[in-house]
């Protein structure tokens, strides 16, 4: 695309936005309240919300990057980043968030047929259908792959039965994409199926598991001869651990941005500190400038390595090792941020709001996706080459 | 100086101690305190107060057992392994190391009361997000004989449960401390939501009446009672961030020998033991910093600022080593809020705060040391 | 602003230049000019300079290849992987700068004798332990048309060798840079004896006459000029430090890979493996701010100073752990001077030190980004 | 002993210093220079220096806490605290360090017999004899029970063959105590013997290494039929490991009391700073500050534990985290102090003399008798007891 042709889109969108975007969602929207996360059961906090989310809908806005068949707006990575621009410039609210478009999307695009692209990702675009990720189980842990729900094969349906754990809002989602071990006979991923399977059925059940933030936006999940039609998988059978692979990277990747905190709505630390602390001395202030310093590297490596996979040039492992630099970093953050805070940060809905909550929320980055210690073991064999 | 190792009768005290609390104040109970809403349990503090543990710094004449600050030290330590829930701190330590400066008949009988659990104190001193006493604002100004206060204190530890507050204020010429009843008309407690579930409040002072009587110690010179107050609260802090450190640190370990992934015990795994051995470091030389804060104060209390300062800098930050590897290496389950980690993490951070974080002790140390 | 990845001419030049420096300069070249006290092989920078490398920032109109600033940090980073010795970063890159911010014929004839190899440069900032240009002492007196400069300047870079000095010297109104000969009567240089055995000097200024055409610039005026020479030779050593660390790095792998304790090879301990990965992944992102400054300063050279910074002070710290990291997983063998490691931890340190250390360039970074 | 006793003790030791220690020895020695390591071929830096020792050695003041029969003083622990603190008070040098003392003494002293101490142990409290240490072979490392230098059991002698590495001073010294396999049929640790070795004999020889900050404490040792008696033994044959690992133990110690700063002489990092740089930046400060606190802690910890040896408290495998502890921290300090050195630290024998020697130095502090990863993994199995 060319400097002037990407001009003109810009302004065209400039001129969308302005008239399209709801005022009350022009205030950044980085509250958890802010977010509208779609679903059957969704209930919009105001008329503004749901006018947002329908228009931008309509133009492929809540996916700009998907192809305009299955509900996108069909943009190269030049045009996002512009679109990104241009609602940074406005403050507006992101229209719509969901697990469909962040991993199951990605998901279906590179592996489901049309028929699936066709019949699941336009309703996630919309915002009309919410998804969970079923992945880990109790007791699994790190090891991914030690996958103990069973998928029976019953001809046409598979039969599930089995548990899993940290499905964030499967309480409030419509549909799960889950892991299930459908060859008990194979090597652990070998007989691994990526199944879909929705939750309004008999033999599907959920209970929230709440957090040391106080929060539950975990859930365990429980199957119990619940019915998946032989249609619902994506991918292969038994080769449902490249699909999850693929995912695995994609939200390190999704996790490591967000914790370099370069989102919309970042705010550098020093200035996130000078709300409270009128002077920093010397020990917070040289722990800040090394956050600042290691933020901004990470930042421009997130850049580099799109720049470089855009070029052909391939990064390799680099999910790991961004979701371990991202989330390690995000964790320091937020302890320079409560540390800042002093004993305001210290109550639960204080004078900081969540702070709190926040930092506490911040050390599962390090957990969740892939541990750091998975993480460097993956760069340590894949990119090194040391012996395991 | 006396050998920097725990005496017989500590040793003794330690293991009683141990003994009481695993029973008596186990994490479940400050969990179901949390669950209830309920932040202060009379009825455990009195337990305490029979066993000799809020007179532990109250002159045997006054009715307590003056056992000393590095016996305070080992009573706090113990509280913190298991997050035991008491105003042990304000009250047995800052409250009585403050009326004993003061040899008057009206201190002898509050640290009686003390001694026997029937008073409660907590300390209002911060105004504003850091500890830092010589800032203070909040007025007492002179009228009549007496002095009207008015202002606000927020973070007072056990604020919302205490009988007595001592209060820092600034009088004409410098700073004053006052010892008065919680409920004196003027005076507005509202309870914090604390992360760690403890009892902390905000105070706002409305024209609050005191007299000459209500000031502890001398008009204007507040430090002098006050200083060697806050050190031993300061290093009884230290204490319990360390015997709290001890306690996460075992959790982790347990479950380092039992949790199985890949099919191995994950203590196997050796960049987890390197970590994990270099934090029992950390926890070792901690404990030797706390001993002795609890020696100097012991033996040479106007000396004693660095060592306490070196007590509470040291053990923050081991505390925070201890609970940040305690969760990542506990995984999933120790963000859950069914398992105790959480705790140990969020009473961390509250502690690392109070009477002076990190920062504030580390600059202490270093000034002490010539830079 | 253009897209952060390597064109495919400086991946070219990179390969060219890694070819050249593997054969001509690799670190065995600096332990023998080391051992027989050479500081300088003018041979090389002569190769070197007929490369194109010398007049990497010149314009072609004066002779040279005008690669830019991220031409110029890709040498600078192959020359770090083999510690190679030359002027580059003083003259080719520093000097260049500052004479290219000049438009007449005298500043154009010295960019050419620079592109040609046949002119070293050396910059003199430095009076005391620490870069800070702005607390300049040394005095050039205005006399007559001229000016008289006296005072000591020290690690000035390839002051030994260096045929023409920039010096940095304090005028009536401001501070001025100077370009003279580094023969003129009154100057006095003595080789320092560094650790990473580079060209170095202490160099005191007695009286030395300079005319107003030895002034660079303008009068009083010096950062005009020298602002952007600083900007380029701190990107510039940023790039050989991220290369010092990718040497430094890939010995220390490779040992890792094929040294056996306790019957296996050490690279299978966990503990060192997530170790080693760490100090890939700081590598990485190092690499990223590396790029940024050679884009920045190429493309809004005004702006550039936030990212220079960010790359001379993370450069810093990560060939810092690349060396001691180095060192340890090496063992004994890393301590000897047979071994290389030891020049790539003593280069790291000087190359912290000069233009500015991470203190220096983080709080550049600070006050960038509004604290 | 009582206070009474421990005064008089002060006083009377207090006097003869005053009369016995020559004005040159009373600058607090610091400086390679002005150290004394005696042995056969030892130049006397000066008159006093002789004196010096001769004196000290005459009244067992070379090896205070040594038995007096074995050319000690026999001083209490309490005693030498005192004698220390005397020396300290009018700065007096050391009149004597070496290996014999630190190292072989104590392993006499532990496990030799009564004639071995006789033979042995005066002619090092009087400085005749210099001892250097014979543990590690080329391309062993941190696994030093893999001895492969071997002693042959010729009736009244072994004849030995081999290489020694890092043998500390050995080109200055006059005996050796070395590890030498004396079965190699027995298990790793089985086999070998603790044996004492005349260096002025045929078939011995030393090759200095130089290091990386410039100078060569360190040799290569070479056996080559080296004669050893079968009285030059110290404990029984086939158990020389139990011999070293008290040795290890022993050093370990002794390497993390200098690594903490806490030797005589020692400056507070703050004051040392403050010689080069007016104002500490806050990166510089912070970093100060916690290694400074660090420094203490550390410091407070050899106190206790020396503390609680005398009270009987066992302290367990404390040496391994000592060494640890103490070794990181000297070089973090001395970081610090290069850094605080800045341009005038980079030069050999520079304005701040011998400052980067000196840190280049303490990067072996790690290494050496035992390396960091060695200790880590002694404290992971035997203090935390996670399998191995």
């Amino acid at each position: 695309m060319t400097a002037n042709s990407i001009e003109e889109f810009r302004l065209e969108l400039r001129e969308w936005l302005e008239a399209n975007c709801p005022q009350e969602m022009r205030d950044g929207g980085i509250v958890e309240d802010a977010i509208c996360w779609g679903g059957k059961d969704w209930v919009f906090s105001s008329d503004a919300q749901k006018v947002w989310l329908e228009r931008c809908a309509a133009k492929g806005y809540t996916v700009p990057t998907w192809p305009v068949e299955y509900g996108g707006a069909g943009m190269s990575r030049d045009q996002e980043k512009v679109f990104h621009e241009e609602m940074g410039r406005i403050d507006a609210r992101s229209p719509l968030q969901s697990f469909g478009i962040w991993m199951l999307g990605p998901a279906l695009l590179h592996f489901g047929s049309h028929e699936q692209k066709l019949h699941y990702l336009p309703p996630i675009a919309r915002g009309e259908v919410r998804w969970c990720q079923g992945y880990s189980e109790p007791g699994a842990g790190s090891d991914l792959a030690n996958v103990q729900t069973k998928g029976e094969d019953k001809g046409d349906h598979w039969l599930v039965n089995g548990q899993k754990i940290w499905t964030s809002y499967a309480d409030k989602a419509d549909w799960i994409f889950a892991l299930v071990r459908t060859d008990r006979d194979a090597p652990k991923h070998k007989g691994i199926s990526f199944l879909l399977c929705d939750m309004e059925q008999a033999g599907v059940e959920t209970r929230p598991i709440k957090m040391i933030s106080g929060i539950s936006p975990f859930c365990e999940t429980f199957f119990t001869d619940a019915v998946i039609p032989k249609d619902q998988i994506v991918g292969e059978e038994n080769r449902g651990w490249d699909v999850a692979k693929y995912l695995l990277t994609h939200e390190r990747e999704m996790i490591s941005g967000g914790g370099a905190g370069l989102s919309g709505g970042g705010r550098a630390l020093g200035a996130v500190i000078s709300d409270t602390i009128e002077e920093m001395d010397a020990t917070l202030r040289a722990d800040a400038m090394r956050c600042e310093i290691d933020a901004l590297s990470i930042g421009l490596t997130l850049e580099r390595y799109k720049d470089q996979a855009e070029a052909g040039q391939g990064a390799g492992d680099a999910s790991a090792m961004l979701k371990y630099m991202g989330t390690e970093l995000n964790k320091q953050r937020h302890e320079l941020m409560m540390s800042a805070g002093g004993s305001d940060a210290l109550e639960w809905d204080g004078p900081l709001g969540n702070r709190a909550g926040d930092w506490l929320r911040t050390k599962a980055n390090s957990i969740e996706g892939g541990t750091s210690e998975v993480m460097l073991s993956i760069v340590s064999r894949r990119v090194l080459g040391l012996p395991a | 100086m006396s050998k920097l190792v725990m005496s017989e009768e500590e040793t003794m005290l330690a293991d009683m101690a141990r003994g009481f609390l695993d029973g008596a104040a186990p994490v479940s109970k400050l969990r179901e305190m949390r669950d209830n809403g309920v932040t202060h349990d009379a009825a455990l503090w009195k337990e305490m107060a029979d066993m000799g543990w809020a007179g532990v710094l109250v002159p045997e004449d006054a009715g307590g057992s003056d056992m000393g600050f590095a016996a305070a030290n080992v009573i706090a330590r113990e509280m913190g392994k298991t997050l035991a829930v008491s105003p042990f701190i304000s009250t047995a330590v800052i409250a009585a190391t403050a009326l004993r400066q003061v040899s008057d008949a009206r201190a002898k009988e509050a640290l009686g009361r003390i001694a026997a659990g029937d008073a409660t104190y907590a300390l209002a001193v911060d105004e504003g997000v850091k500890f830092d006493p010589d800032a203070t604002q909040m007025e007492a100004k002179a009228d009549g004989n007496g002095f009207r206060l008015s202002g606000k204190k927020q973070f007072v530890v056990d604020g919302a449960l205490a009988d007595r507050l001592l209060v820092l204020a600034r009088t004409a010429e410098g700073l004053t401390l006052f010892d008065i009843p919680a409920d004196r008309a003027g005076i507005e407690r509202t309870a914090s939501n604390m992360i760690d579930a403890r009892d902390t409040a905000r105070i706002e002072f409305s024209d609050v009446e005191a007299t000459g009587d209500d000031v502890l110690g001398t008009v204007d010179q507040a430090m002098t009672v006050l200083k060697p107050a806050l050190e031993a609260g300061q290093a009884a802090l230290a204490a319990e961030l360390a015997g709290l450190s001890a306690g996460a640190f075992e959790m982790t370990v347990e479950y380092l020998k039992e949790r199985k992934q890949f099919g191995v015990e994950i203590g196997r795994f050796q960049a987890l033991q390197h970590r994990a051995a270099h934090l029992w470091c950390e926890t070792e030389v901690t404990a030797s910093a706390i001993l002795n804060a609890g020696r100097m104060l012991d033996e040479d209390p106007e000396n004693a600022g660095m060592a306490v300062s070196l007590a509470k800098a040291k053990a923050t930050a081991t505390a925070k080593l201890a609970v940040i590897e305690g969760v990542q290496m506990h995984g999933g389950i120790g963000m859950t809020d069914a398992y105790d980690m959480g705790f140990y993490m969020k009473r961390a951070r509250v502690g690392a705060e109070w009477l002076g974080d990190y920062s504030y002790h580390a600059e202490r140390v270093a000034a002490a040391r010539g830079f």
